[in-house]
């Protein structure tokens, strides 16, 4: 029983579900980074290290039939989706069994069964393509919602604009879910917009906009759910901002020079997404020691295994260069 | 038959479709009551309301998006941007997601959606609303290029395009819009890459686009008077293009021209130029592979210049003229 | 005296500057129906018709060396900040004369010298250029401010987004003037928006809004001032939203099926621009209906004039269909 | 002399002339204390201060409106974009604004701004990361296109870039940021339109642009092992073309190979390869002039398929012999 945690939304087996994802998700990222600095992995790739409970919490208040758009910092989303880590890090290894059959990698994620319409290495890409999911289900009176994942620096795109005022005037079930990790790039989110909190600029729109606390997976469960269920009930879209901090650089190399190594160790000690989630579970007995040890060690054989799938998995064919171009 | 023009004929061909298939509908600046820039809607949100006749903001960047996830999701979108020249604001998600989003999945979706580009010069709307930018689209892989010079055709091919699985750009030549021709109110479609002999000959061939093939074949009768028989080859499709026919055709006249409105310089004309030039055509060809494309500059306001910028019937004469009597 | 139409910002001749200039707007944009009635104007024009104190009022704020970037709908802006209306009328017509040689026509005049930085056939584009305008009077310590008339269909383009974020966190001295006469092309702004007034967009930029009276040429002028005294004392950017209406169709052919006529007749009748203001400025003796007269005549014969240039100057020569291409 | 790499050689030139001139200065994304995707920016925000170096919001619509402004304002902005693929956002500025503005204001303003591109793929970003989009460019009147292939290039013509009164777009290869040449510290630039001739040979013409002049290189090599006597072209600017350098050449081997990275339908190749056909060349003609460019596919992310999508040295030599062996 969690009731002084919060209201009863989710069950001790939900509740459990949530922490073993973002465990997954950052023994998957630890994975990633480890086989990208052994030269294993293609291009760059973009950790979502220390965000794990906005993937999270975002996806528990969605059904498998709801959607989600996502960004080159895409892993964490898509695992809380209900993608598979295999062809996942098959995919990140450029292999034939992934889910793009090496054709993506790591920013170009979808697997669309689970309603995940993929990462997008564009900045706001997906805050234009998730009003027309959005649009899709209402013209042909589906049910589900889109949730659209970006960035902080993603709010200063003229399609976030664009994007949410059309789903505004068209009343379009989607939920804008911001994850504010203080920069872009490099940019200081607080240099580059003249607002206290990105999510004043629901106002524009006439939709409601809130902050959260985006390290907290329960609150971002149950103000997500809120925005869902306005959403699938034909009150239209809101704006989430959930406060967060990614713990690794930008990409591949990144000397985290816009920053300091204080503002690092401070959220990384005191405002750890998993470690809080599971003090909490322990306190309300809704987990033991015990049963967490259990856990880790159920995920890291799920990693290995991922990884060892991914490593044996044979290179796609050069006869794959030219299909999939045209339906 | 029944005359109707190139604008009506893709009304039809939209008309038609939407009433078939709920998952056709239409999206785009002020295509509701207004009908659209050119009327090409007229009447549209009457018959089918404002749910399938989408009345957009003026928001190229959110409507392009829209058009692409509703796409994905199973729905046929077709786009009207006002005027070619403002595609460039939707080009992230026409380009980068539209055209590749299936690659990149590795095959795991499809993006059935039709852009319509209402396109090219002549009507004295200066540099802004006047641009042909084919080329750039068919450059693009992933994309189909439409490009009807015609009523019948525009009919046609919309109706190809509504079908097909991909991402569709159909240029619209502004000024075609008040062209009319039979066109049968009848089913039919037109296949993507094949092209049409527009009119046949002997002595040279002229592949034109768009507007350009009808200002080709009122100079091929000008040249029949001097005893010049042109054969004149529209491709219709520039993605896919029927490369086989305008070959087989060079083969036998010996003889290339290619002509297009946009500028020149980089131009899709070049890239028919280059692909018939390195054929087997090569070998019969008795001169050069010419090119006539419109001027190296931003399409200009007064309408004499704006005639000057880009081919008009007397061009084409000369210009054939003078690699017959090379 | 005008001390009871407002705090004396003005004297009686500027006042009566302001007049003339609507009225020459009017006059000058009344020619140009009737010239592309005759068939004697290529391609389409966009009439400001009723929107003329906007026009005015914004441009009484401003020095010559201030600058302006205008839209489609260019007429009056031009013609508010000094252009003159002989090659304005010339250029209309595509002559050589013209201000752009013919080359540009009615969506494109512009003339530097009085700071008019340009027409602009794509909706919001003069947004973005505009703050560029102004950084250079920044990084070049030239104390000019630069303001950019837009429409209210263009605050939906994602170019206004990224302009006013921009001239925001950068503190660049630009006011942005949004003319809303309620429609786009056809499309009702309230349709467009979920907002009540454009200004309150404002917020999301962390700077002030206003909703004004855009036919009221005074009230135009006076808040137009204040944003224009923030913007040179490096307090940073405004949106004025100045509420108008346009009397004539969007452009060459519109059958204005979007609106009522008893819509238009209420916004004629009661809402002219320039009849409310001539009547004020009679009531507070600042103008005769003399003296008005005159000022007709003065403005027919103007127009006459210009009409008449334009018409007898020769078309562009074709050798000028390749020069102007590059510096 | 110093060896420096492409990269330092591209901020060298910045760096030079914004000592010089007060009113150059460089504006976009992490350009500050992160210098910039590549580091070609770094240490600039230390020595010039974050006035003229200026980190903006990722805002690519208004940064580059903002640098079309500023320009016709009398400052000489050098605008970022992080990757070319994200111009599509800016290309109304770029193709509608800047290119189109002194045109149609008849002369009366002029926007020196430089929009600098890193641009191809091989470095395993995948299809949104990794195109090659010259040819929207080169075919833009208005637009100066440049494309330097090695360091000591990319300075020069960086400087030259700088000091025109026109927007250039200038393309980086990001394969090429790290390769290292020698680079002479004081003051040169080369000029727009002047080719060079990069090894000189007499069977055949290759017309390489960007990454394609080293890979060619490298195949020439490899190919005068077999007695094959290659000339390298290094058009270096596609607008303006120095074409007459091309025709020469090709006069005197009597065959003609364009290689280029972009997409070859559609590519600037095309335009090579005909301007080629139409000259006097022609009639010095062995075979038909033949284009190598890259595949009609996204850039796949996976490094062999990636390779495959682009040509190779090895593509390169084996086209060559095809050509000789005819
Ligand atoms: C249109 C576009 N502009 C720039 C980039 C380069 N880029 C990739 S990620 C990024 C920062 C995005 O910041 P934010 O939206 O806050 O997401 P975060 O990386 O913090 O998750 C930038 C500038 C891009 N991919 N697309
Ligand atoms: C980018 C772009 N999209 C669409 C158009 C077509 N268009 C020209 S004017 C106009 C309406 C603009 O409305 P508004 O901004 O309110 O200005 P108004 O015409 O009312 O003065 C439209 C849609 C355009 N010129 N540019
Ligand atoms: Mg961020
Ligand atoms: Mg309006």
């Amino acid at each position: 029983m969690v009731n002084n945690i919060q209201e009863r939304l989710y069950t001790d087996q939900q509740l459990k579900k949530m922490l073993a994802d973002m465990l997954l998700i950052r023994k998957f990222e630890e994975a990633v980074e480890k086989l990208y600095q052994e030269g294993k992995i293609p291009g760059t790739m973009h950790l979502c290290i220390g965000q794990e409970a906005t993937a999270v919490g975002a996806c528990a208040a969605l059904t498998n039939e709801d959607k989600i758009t996502s960004t080159h910092r895409g892993h964490g989303h898509s695992i809380a989706k209900g993608t598979e880590i295999k062809p996942m890090m098959a995919e990140i290894l450029g292999k034939a069994t992934g889910y793009c059959k090496g054709k993506g990698g790591s920013m170009h994620i979808a697997d669309l069964n689970v309603g995940n319409l993929g990462a997008n290495a564009i900045v706001a890409a997906g805050l234009s393509i998730g009003p027309g999911a959005a649009l899709a289900s209402k013209m042909k009176n589906e049910g589900y919602v889109v949730l659209c994942f970006f960035g902080d620096g993603a709010t200063n795109e003229g399609a976030f604009h664009e994007a949410l005022n059309l789903a505004s005037v068209w009343d379009l079930p989607v939920i804008f879910f911001c994850e504010n990790n203080l920069y872009g790039m490099s940019g200081s989110i607080k240099e580059m917009i003249n607002v206290e909190h990105i999510s004043e600029r629901a106002k524009a729109y006439g939709i409601p906009g809130i902050t959260i606390n985006g390290n907290d997976v329960m609150e971002v469960a149950r103000f997500t759910q809120e925005a869902v269920d306005r959403a699938r009930n034909g009150k239209g879209p809101t704006l989430i901002e959930a406060e967060t901090y990614r713990w690794r650089g930008h990409s591949r190399s990144d000397a985290r020079k816009y920053r300091s190594r204080e503002e690092e160790k401070e959220w990384r000690k005191s405002r750890d997404p998993i470690a809080s989630f599971k003090e909490k579970l322990l306190e309300e007995n809704v987990l033991t020691e015990d049963a967490f040890l259990e856990l880790e060690k159920r995920i890291d054989a799920e990693i290995i295994g991922a990884v060892k799938f991914a490593e044996e998995s044979p290179e796609p064919s050069l006869d794959i260069l030219e299909t999939d171009i045209y339906a | 038959m029944r005359e109707i023009t190139y604008a009506s004929a893709i009304k039809e061909a939209m008309v038609q479709e939407m009433r078939i298939d709920k998952d056709v509908f239409i999206l785009g600046e002020d295509i509701g009551i207004y009908g659209g820039s050119f009327g090409v809607t007229n009447g549209m949100i009457e018959e089918f309301g404002p749910e399938r006749v989408r009345n957009t903001p003026i928001s190229e960047s959110a409507i392009s998006g829209c058009a692409v996830g509703v796409a994905m999701m199973g729905m046929r979108p077709i786009l009207e941007i006002q005027f070619s020249d403002f595609v460039m604001i939707a080009m992230d998600n026409i380009v980068n997601q539209a055209a590749k989003m299936r690659y990149m999945f590795g095959g795991k979706t499809q993006v059935p959606m039709v852009v319509r580009l209402p396109s090219g010069s002549g009507l004295g709307f200066a540099a802004q609303h006047s641009q042909s930018l084919e080329a750039w689209m068919a450059h693009v892989p992933g994309l189909i290029v439409v490009q009807p010079s015609n009523p019948y055709d525009a009919k046609g091919l919309m109706k190809t395009a509504i079908h097909n699985n991909n991402p569709v750009i159909f240029f619209e030549q502004k000024g075609l819009y008040n062209t009319k021709a039979d066109v049968p109110e009848e089913e039919y479609k037109i296949p993507l890459g094949v092209a049409e002999v527009k009119k046949e000959g002997t002595d040279l061939t002229v592949v034109a686009t768009g507007i350009m093939v009808n200002r080709t074949l009122e100079a091929a009768e000008e040249l029949e008077k001097d005893g010049n028989s042109i054969e004149v080859i529209d491709p219709r499709t520039l993605v896919p293009l029927d490369i086989k026919t305008i070959i087989e055709s060079v083969k036998k006249t010996n003889r290339a021209l290619v002509v297009y409105e946009a500028v020149e310089r980089g131009g899709y004309g070049a890239e028919i130029a280059s692909l018939i030039g390195e054929s087997e055509a090569f070998d019969f060809l008795d001169e050069p592979v010419s090119r006539l494309g419109g001027i190296a500059t931003p399409i200009p306001y007064n309408p004499k210049l704006e005639k000057a910028a880009v081919p008009q019937v007397e061009d084409i004469v000369k210009k054939v003229k003078s690699m017959m009597n090379k």
